[in-house]
């Protein structure tokens, strides 16, 4: 029984979620549903925390270390959120086969931490197709709209390219070190560097990053509200622990020539992330294309890896930041409807609701980095601090200009919601669940900033746990 | 040339095949068996591996590979479905009104 | 490279080039069944019987019959309308040999000096048989064994999740289609 | 000295929480009913301010005999060096009572837009908080937040209670003052890296205190360049310096009259102030070598400004030009190591908020009352409503900087001071004073003298109650400052010589001026 | 010496500044008698002190620290010796006369409060002014009295002309300005203090470098020039005869533009510290007057005669300034402020009685309506014209004496030249006076209505400063060289006693007399032909030598067109342009960025294999 304890999060998650396919009729009352999901994401924290081991181990294809768990436990928590938050919006959403939908939620949420916690390459492969083809089809739930089919179909093929490029690394990897373990290499010959850039294709796919971004706009548009938000959020978190660990542990970064992809990808994507948003009228659009550029700012820690852990643990304490940041807004526009979509949705939205359009606010004041959310703004100190101590200067001003710039189009909503008039004056209905998580989220994003010792120490452990001992 | 390279390079020309096959056609199910043969371009170079190291770790991965493009034609095809359900027709061109 | 190989691998190009070249989706379809089919052929000159055997029955099998039965299902014409462009074309084929060749490039150059002697002797212990595998499946790679269960389970529910309506109505368009589920 | 909480943070909490508390009836039902008990709220909050303010400044001048060192420090974020670190000196102290003042006289100016409810107070004293944060943190990252901080109300209330061109405008004050103070942001954090990598702060982390990171004399003088400029662009779009100006004609044509007032009088403050007290300490080679064309920028802005002012067809355009005139007395005044030019310039900074906050808030008084800026539609009103003519002609004589008004003290002494530093510049700058003659009263003229326009309403009537005592403080604050500016001075420069102190050891050839 | 009198001296009137107004916006009567009451008390004081000042003491008094802080030193220190004692008792003696005449004069006008107002603070102004102790201090009058200036020219305001010359006035005043505020600069930064009795001290002078010196010197002067009305800043003092005519008398002729006469006089040290800067004096002044005299001649208004004619005499005073006469310059303060006050008021009680009309030529034959009036124009005019025994004559012929004794090395060659050029000067001013009086009293009334005798509050103080015209210069003439001798250098000579000598040093007056009385009374034709001979004379003359023209020429289109660029181009394109533009490019870019994202599949997938080329193809060690 002892053996099967590393994998209890996610035994508990996938055999949990059975329930929904067995249970039928019985689950399908929308609060019970919900509840039971909730129920079950608290359990899968609850062991993570409570019963993974506190030494690291690596039983059979699995890491359980501080980075690993820390991860999970963002995951969780961020998939917990935004369940809460969009459970009421389902309805509306007009997503008819709730067992099914949490059904595939969860298994996701476990695939995801799959890949957290995946310490050799064909785990951490199966684990992002467990994560994807569950969100492939989660995109299109919203059967009755055709945009949501049309975002699960490039979702799906974009994703199947993605996945057979990381896959050729993982052969090429193989190739060269005879074994699909996450350990370290030593050379940088061009088949490591071939293998390394195959997986990053498929990586930063995942993750967002310009020039692989294509898709964030459509899928995030098309998606239901409900499944943009949890994915927002969790696929960034599970994607970026893949990262760091292959790049930490198989590829043993900081190395030269990786420097120079990840610079370029950093840049290129907070770049054209904040340019492409600059013109959109669609909230959710502009959300997906500053979260390409928030994936920019988040890749530095690994840009400036230096011999010091402090930048990688930067990148983790903005990525936390960031999940609040984003959870958040798109909380908010799942509880305004299914469709809303548009700037001028959110007009007026003060009169319609204060406690909306503040939450808002406060979320896109912290992605554009100002107080009083200060979690967007506490982050970016962090993050240039640590690009400037390893002398990447060019990178932190261009990060730092781009972040300027991005304020160009963070202040379009919040000026729509408390600047202008509203097209009806019908107050919004937030429910008790949306309130919560919004609630959470706000804290989050403010007490972060205003007090992020405590994150910021436990981001560092993190960070140094990230290299194998 | 060694029979085992000239493995790992048809399988990088098969690759490369089913990439530009994704580039230039709209049929969404030939899309979808341009990534299948795209998966198994790469199945081919995990078993030329496999042969070069000696050892079955690529033979089972790419055992994985196959069960996971089992489910994904399932999904998939689901997907592709769904589509034709809501615009009539599986090309991508017609399936596009989420752009800029 | 022994004749036989040359034959099934100028099959699995050529039925490769199949698939993206012939206009009606449905020429495409069998002519990945042959091309899937020349590399079950290739696996087995590789020693990797099982996964040729696997690759006939899953892919060659499943997989292309389900393709097929949406195929017929949605009864599909040629792609039609405007035919690519001849600059897209071009530009498609250059990044295609890009990659080609930065990628094959470096692999060809790593492995060709692997002496016979190691290649014998390591082709021999990679002997793909059932039990081997089987030994490694239920061994080594249990967990990821199990965890493909979960892929699949995946691949059912979310298939049923988007084909089955439930309390949505048709719109005409869609009406010819209602038959699925 | 170091004492421990809460005064000097009060300073910053109070207005605070009177935000807070504004927005408490917000949401209740009955907003009407409360509109009153919030503006009591609110002037008890400001006022409260400024009383605390005073206690703090009296308390420490009767222990020390001046308000110098007056600190308060905690630990925030240790992992990174960053500190709770406020300092109440003379120079703070300054900047300080100027933001309770100004802010106490806005809140009490009772001509609100219509629409505007508690929000507007609400974000004055938000507005109030955040400003008077910037001038007490000594932590540079602290100042950043603060700095950032103060633009949000601000831009909340014009964007809420502005002009047709509202969102444009904010939008543009938004950018430009982001664009600016994000290489500042950089320079920042790398001083706080530096002084990490040079191994001189005691834990072994960043360092992002003010008086640690001067004293360190760590930087090369190429670091000190490049951050110097990063502060410089960052502070000379605050202030505005020409040609970084170009968020300020249509933040003031579109703003409220009392965002105006208080953004013209407080905002660009900060730029002045942070000048003494962060660029000087830290980079005091490169404003030595950037003094003359600190100086030179500052005479140019003040003849561009005027000039500019001069071609303008309505008031408050007029007014946002003119305050950059104005404001470039300042720059010359900080441009070099004179303690007269220096102290003058922070009093002229002081000076000028109250001049061109009571100048928003008169002429505001005048367009609602004509429904027009244009001068062309104005004229004559001198005889409909005297009292508004009366309290105009004061602020516009001060304004002018005429002697034993507060402007007076502050140009004087920054142009004798620099007189000796710069010769050429000041010249130039005289021009300025000639040609702010010319447009000030050219405006008083068009507005005031005259036939009466055909177009007065007539009603409407003189300004009135709590209006005309906001006016007759700030004029006596002006005239009072003008006619015994010694104590404030006398405050101001200790302050002002500490923070240059390092420029003078830096460089004694210049130091020479000093002496006097 | 602290004397609290001094303070009351200068915190009276601007007490009565501001009783009047509060009162008298109760009681509209009050509001005059309360200013007079104020003036005269403040005269109260200063006569007292006046007379308790004994030797070369002198009172101070500290208002307040004003601007000390650190090592600088400035209080606002007031200081009482005998140069500001002859200031000040003109000032309040002149003044409270004028005040007096007010009362009648602005009888009818609704805005009395304000304007007795904005009187007795302009007194309060011009005793700071006369009796700072340092520089500051005597800019804070120097910049008060403008401002009551021009608050007094524009004081009938609806009238948009009188506020606009308001305007002039104060901007032309400011120009100078420019000129004191450097001047402090440079004595700041020299001599380590503004105070005027440091700066009279040669060893502190010595510190000043030579080019400073000069740059100091003219920079006073350039001061001097604008408040005192002289090249080329003077044009604004006869626009400033929009206001009402007390005020006319009081600062346009008597008190504030002889402000400049008194910095040059207190700042001799500095204006000596190099001898081109008298002689810049000296030559700006002559021109000034001499074309200021020109001007005067052709002038219909009575008061543009009265306000070129104090320009022309301000520059007399300067010519004495220039040759370091400054006693003397000072004695033409004085004798000039009688007369000239007399002359101004005289001309407000006939512009009060021919119902507010000022063109000369609808007037004539008034001697007959108004005797008084006539009798102390009259009386004025032969004291202006430099007539022995009368007041004028003492002034002007010591200054004429004065220039024959000039030790400045680049001008001695030419004390011909100025000695002559003055008489002509001195000659053209018996012509322009005597014609105005002839124009005004003489011949028969040509206006409309029944011009009339001002009433006793109006007459009776133009009566004392007629006697004071006429006796003044007599009573004054020894005694007042030498009072001034603490204070100022000794002047040389003495004016020609005896008859013979004033009989001689009116020859000039009386020459000019002679020529105004032949071609204005006897024979008007050969005034015609006179024109026609001297047609350039008289266009440049009745044009005003076009001065003003000149000036919007060549300082106020440029001013012009320069804003007009700032504001249009500079401004709008370069400092706003550059952000749209910078904004429209992101924008332009961010536009191409999304066309890429097309909504076809394909053509992502196209990007990502592109994508993924350019990648490997970049950062692949082997190609």
């Amino acid at each position: 029984m002892n053996a099967l304890v590393p994998f209890a999060p996610v035994l508990a998650l996938s055999l949990g979620s059975l329930g929904y396919l067995v249970s039928g009729q019985l689950l399908e009352r929308a609060r019970l549903t919900s509840l039971f999901a909730l129920g079950l994401i608290g359990a899968a924290a609850y062991l993570i925390v409570g019963l993974l081991p506190t030494a690291p181990t690596v039983p059979h294809g699995f890491i359980i270390n501080d980075f690993s768990k820390f991860f999970a436990i963002l995951a969780c928590l961020g998939a917990f959120v935004s369940v809460i938050g969009t459970a009421s919006s389902l309805a509306g959403e007009k997503i008819g086969m709730l067992s099914e939908y949490y059904f595939l939620m969860l298994t996701s949420l476990c695939g995801a931490l799959v890949m957290i916690f995946a310490s050799d390459f064909l785990t951490l492969f199966i684990g992002v197709e467990v994560a994807s083809l569950a969100l492939y089809c989660l995109c299109g739930a919203r059967v009755t709209k055709e945009t949501s089919s049309e975002a699960a179909l490039k979702y799906f093929l974009l994703g199947c390219v993605s996945s057979a490029f990381m896959l050729f690394g993982i052969a090429l990897w193989y190739g060269v070190t005879g074994g699909l373990v996450i350990a370290p290499i030593n050379s940088s010959g061009p088949l490591v560097i071939l293998s390394f850039v195959l997986m990053m294709v498929g990586l930063a796919f995942k993750i967002g990053l310009a020039p692989f971004h294509l898709w964030v706009p459509d899928v995030y548009q098309g998606a239901p509200t409900s499944v943009t938000t949890y994915m927002s959020c969790v696929v960034k978190v599970a994607a970026f622990a893949a990262l760091f660990k292959i790049a930490l542990n198989a590829f043993l970064l900081p190395t030269e020539w990786a420097v120079g992809i990840l610079w370029f990808l950093s840049v290129l994507a907070m770049t054209v992330g904040n340019l492409a948003a600059l013109q959109q009228r669609s909230v959710k659009r502009m959300l997906a294309y500053s979260s390409v550029a928030q994936a920019g700012y988040m890749l530095i820690g690994l840009v400036v890896l230096g011999d010091t852990t402090s930048v990688l643990a930067s990148s983790v304490f903005y990525l936390t930041g960031y999940c609040a940041m984003t959870i958040g807004a798109f909380t908010v526009l799942s509880v305004l409807g299914p469709d809303a979509d548009s700037v001028d949705d959110l007009k007026g939205l003060v009169k319609r609701s204060p406690f909306l359009a503040i939450a808002m606010t406060l979320f896109f004041l912290a992605l554009a980095g100002l107080p009083p959310s200060m979690a967007g703004l506490m982050g970016k100190v962090y993050l240039f601090t640590g690009a400037l101590s390893s002398q990447f200067y060019g990178l932190a001003i261009i990060a730092v200009l781009n972040s300027a710039l991005a304020c160009a189009y963070y202040f379009r909503v919040p000026a729509a919601m408390l600047f202008q008039a509203p097209p009806t004056s019908e107050p919004v209905r937030v429910s008790v669940f949306s309130t919560f998580a919004l609630t959470f989220c706000v804290a989050a994003v403010v007490g972060i900033g205003v007090y992020p010792e405590p994150l910021v120490e436990l981001c560092e452990a993190v960070a140094s746990a990230a290299w194998r001992q | 040339m060694d029979p085992i390279t000239s493995y790992l390079g048809i399988a990088c020309l098969l690759f490369t095949i089913g990439g530009i096959g994704l580039c230039l056609r709209r049929n969404a199910i030939v899309l979808f068996m341009c990534v299948e043969m795209m998966l198994n371009a790469v199945n081919l170079a995990f078993v030329a591996f496999s042969k070069i190291h000696g050892n079955l770790d690529g033979q089972v991965a790419v055992f994985f590979v196959m069960v996971i493009a089992a489910a994904e034609s399932a999904i998939g095809l689901a997907i592709i479905l769904s589509v034709f359900r809501s615009v009539a027709s599986i090309e991508t061109t017609d399936a596009a009104e989420l752009k800029w | 490279m022994s004749f036989m190989e040359f034959v099934i691998a100028a099959i699995g190009i050529a039925s490769a080039i199949g698939v993206v070249g012939f206009r009606n989706p449905l020429s495409s379809a069998f002519s990945l069944i042959l091309h899937l089919l020349s590399i079950a052929g290739l696996y087995a000159l590789l020693g990797a019987h099982f996964l040729a055997v696997s690759q006939v029955v899953v892919y060659a099998g499943a997989i292309m019959v389900l393709v097929l039965f949406v195929l017929m299902l949605l009864n599909l014409k040629s792609e039609s309308g405007r035919r690519i462009g001849i600059v897209r074309s071009a530009l498609t084929v250059g990044v295609g040999l890009v990659i080609f060749l930065t990628v094959s490039g470096p692999m060809l150059a790593q492995f060709t000096d692997i002496s016979q002697a190691t290649l014998e002797q390591n082709i021999k212990a990679s002997e793909g048989g059932v039990k081997a595998i089987g030994e490694l499946l239920y061994g080594k790679y249990m967990v990821q064994f199990e965890l493909s269960s979960l892929v699949l389970l995946v691949g059912v529910v979310g298939a049923v999740m988007l084909a089955k309506r439930k309390n949505v109505q048709l719109t005409p368009r869609e009406g010819g289609m209602g038959g699925a589920k | 000295m170091t004492i421990a909480w809460p005064p000097l943070s009060s300073l910053i909490v109070i207005p605070a929480l009177g935000a807070l508390g504004c927005l408490a009836p917000w949401f209740s039902s009955k907003i009407d009913t409360k509109a009153r008990f919030v503006r009591v709220w609110a002037l008890g909050c400001s006022i409260l301010t400024l009383v605390v303010l005073a206690a703090i400044s009296r308390a420490a001048t009767l222990s020390h005999g001046a308000v110098l060192g007056l600190e308060e420090a905690h630990q925030w974020i240790p992992s990174l060096g960053i500190t709770y670190h406020l300092e109440l000196d003379g120079l703070s102290f300054a900047f300080c009572l100027l933001t309770a003042v100004i802010s106490l006289a806005v809140i009490g100016w009772s001509a609100k837009p219509a629409s505007a409810g508690a929000g507007w107070y609400a974000l004055l004293l938000l507005g109030e908080s955040t400003v008077m944060g910037a001038f007490l943190a000594t932590d540079l990252v602290l100042f950043y937040i603060f700095f950032e901080a103060m633009l949000l109300p601000v831009l909340g209330a014009m964007a809420l209670w502005g002009g047709a061109q509202r969102l444009n405008a904010s939008l543009r004050f938004l950018i430009y003052t982001m664009a600016g103070s994000a290489l500042m942001f950089l320079s920042i954090l790398y001083l706080g890296w530096n002084a990490q990598a040079m191994g001189h702060t005691l834990d072994g982390n960043f360092a992002f205190e003010i008086t640690t990171l001067a004293s360190m004399k760590m930087l090369t003088t190429t670091e000190e360049l490049v951050l110097g400029l990063a502060f410089l662009l960052a502070f000379a779009i605050k202030i505005p310096m020409v040609p970084f100006h170009g968020w300020l004609p249509d933040t003031y044509r579109e703003a409220p009259h009392g965002v105006a007032a208080f953004t013209a009088a407080l905002l660009g403050k900060v730029g002045i102030y942070a000048i003494i007290r962060f660029m000087w300490p830290l980079f005091p080679n490169f404003m030595a070598e950037a003094g003359p064309y600190l100086a030179a920028a500052g005479a140019v802005a003040i003849v561009f400004g005027a000039l500019v002012a001069m071609a303008q067809r309505d008031l408050r355009s007029l007014l946002a030009y003119s305050s950059i005139s104005h404001l470039g007395f300042c720059v010359l005044g900080v441009a070099g190591i004179s303690t007269m030019a220096m102290t003058g310039a922070v009093f002229q900074a002081v000076s000028h908020g109250l001049i061109t906050a009571a100048l928003f808030l008169t002429v505001g008084a005048i367009i609602d009352r004509q429904g027009s800026r244009e001068f062309d539609r104005l004229g004559g009103l001198a005889r409909s409503i005297p009292l508004t003519a009366f309290f105009l002609m004061i602020f516009s004589v001060a304004a002018v900087a005429l002697p034993l008004t507060s402007s007076f003290v502050g140009e004087f002494l920054i142009l004798v001071g620099s007189w000796k530093l710069f010769p050429e510049w000041t010249t130039v700058a005289l021009l300025g004073v000639v040609l702010g003659a010319v447009y000030t009263l050219t405006a008083y003229l068009r507005t005031m003298f005259g036939p009466l326009h055909a177009a007065d309403p007539q009603t409407g009537g003189d300004i009135r109650g709590f209006d005309v005592i906001v006016l007759a403080g700030l004029a006596a604050a002006i005239i009072g400052l003008g006619i015994f500016p010694a104590d404030l001075l006398g405050m101001i420069s200790p302050a002002v010589e500490v923070a240059a102190g390092p420029a003078i050891v830096a460089d004694s050839s210049i130091a020479l001026g000093f002496s006097r | 010496m602290e004397d609290t009198r001094l303070a009351l001296v200068v915190l009276v009137p601007l007490i009565g500044a501001i009783l009047s107004y509060a009162l008298g916006r109760a009681a509209p009567k009050l509001a005059g008698i309360l200013a007079t009451a104020a003036v005269a008390t403040s005269f109260y004081f200063v006569v007292s002190l006046w007379s308790s000042l004994e030797g070369g003491e002198s009172f101070t008094f500290t208002l307040s620290s004003w601007l000390s802080f650190a090592d600088v030193k400035l209080p606002l220190e007031i200081y009482f010796d005998k140069l500001s004692a002859v200031m000040c008792l003109v000032v309040t003696g002149v003044g409270s006369l004028i005040h007096l005449y007010s009362v009648g004069y602005m009888a009818e006008d609704e805005s009395r409060p304000r304007f007795f107002s904005y009187l007795n603070l302009f007194i309060a102004s011009m005793l700071i002014l006369v009796l700072g102790k340092s520089l500051p201090v005597i800019f804070i009058g120097w910049e008060g009295v403008g401002l009551c200036s021009y608050l007094l020219i524009g004081f009938w305001y609806t009238n948009s002309d009188f506020a606009s010359a308001g305007r002039k006035a104060f901007v032309m005043n400011r120009i100078g300005d420019l000129g004191f505020i450097v001047a402090m600069a440079i004595l700041y930064h020299a001599c380590g203090s503004l105070d005027i009795t440091t700066l009279s001290r040669p060893e502190i002078l010595a510190r000043i470098p030579s080019e400073m010196g000069f740059i100091a010197g003219i920079a006073l002067f350039l001061a001097a020039t604008g408040k005192s009305a002289q090249l080329p800043l003077f044009t604004w003092l006869p626009d400033a005869m929009a206001g009402p005519t007390p005020v006319s008398a009081l600062i346009h002729a008597a008190t504030m533009v002889t402000a400049g006469i008194y910095l040059m006089a207190r700042m001799y040290g500095v204006i000596e510290l190099d001898p081109v800067v008298p002689a810049v004096i000296l030559w700006t002044a002559f021109a000034t007057s001499a074309i200021a005299a020109l001007i005067a001649i052709s002038q219909n208004d009575i008061k543009k005669v009265l306000a070129y004619s104090t320009v022309s005499q301000l520059g007399f005073m300067f010519l004495a300034v220039g040759v370091g006469a400054y006693s003397v310059a000072l004695f033409h303060v004085v004798t000039h402020a009688f007369f000239k006050a007399c002359l101004f008021m005289s001309a407000g009680s006939v512009i009060h009685g021919c119902h507010h009309e000022q063109d000369m030529r609808r007037m004539g034959g008034l001697a007959r309506s108004m005797p008084i009036t006539c009798l102390s124009y009259g009386a004025a005019t032969l004291a202006i014209a430099g007539i022995a025994p009368f007041a004028g004559y003492f002034s002007k012929h010591a200054i004429l004496d004065s220039l024959a004794h000039v030790h400045n090395p680049y001008l001695h060659s030419y004390s011909e030249l100025i000695g002559f050029g003055a008489t002509a000067i001195a000659i053209c001013t018996a012509f322009y006076m005597t014609r105005s009086f002839i124009l005004t009293f003489l011949g028969s009334y040509r206006g409309e209505g029944h011009p009339h005798e001002a009433p006793l509050v109006m007459t009776a103080p133009v009566l004392v400063l007629a006697a004071l015209s006429v006796g003044g210069g007599l009573a004054l003439n020894h005694s007042f060289f030498t009072y001034l001798q603490g204070p100022l250098p000794p002047v040389a000579h003495h004016a020609g006693g005896g008859t013979l000598g004033y009989v001689l040093g009116s020859i000039p007056g009386l020459i000019g007399i002679a020529a105004a009385y032949a071609l204005f009374v006897v024979a008007p034709a050969l005034k015609d032909t006179i024109r026609k001979v001297l047609w350039i004379g008289e266009k440049l003359s009745s044009g005003k030598f076009y001065l003003d023209e000149l000036l919007g020429l060549l300082v106020i289109a440029p001013i012009r067109v320069l804003s007009g660029v700032f504001s249009r181009v500079l401004d709008q394109s370069v400092s706003i342009g550059t952000g749209n533009a910078i904004g429209g490019i992101s924008r332009a870019v961010g536009e191409l960025t999304c066309r890429v994202t097309t909504g076809q599949v394909s053509t992502y997938v196209l990007w990502m294999f592109a994508s993924a080329a350019l990648l490997l193809y970049c950062f692949l060690p082997v190609r």
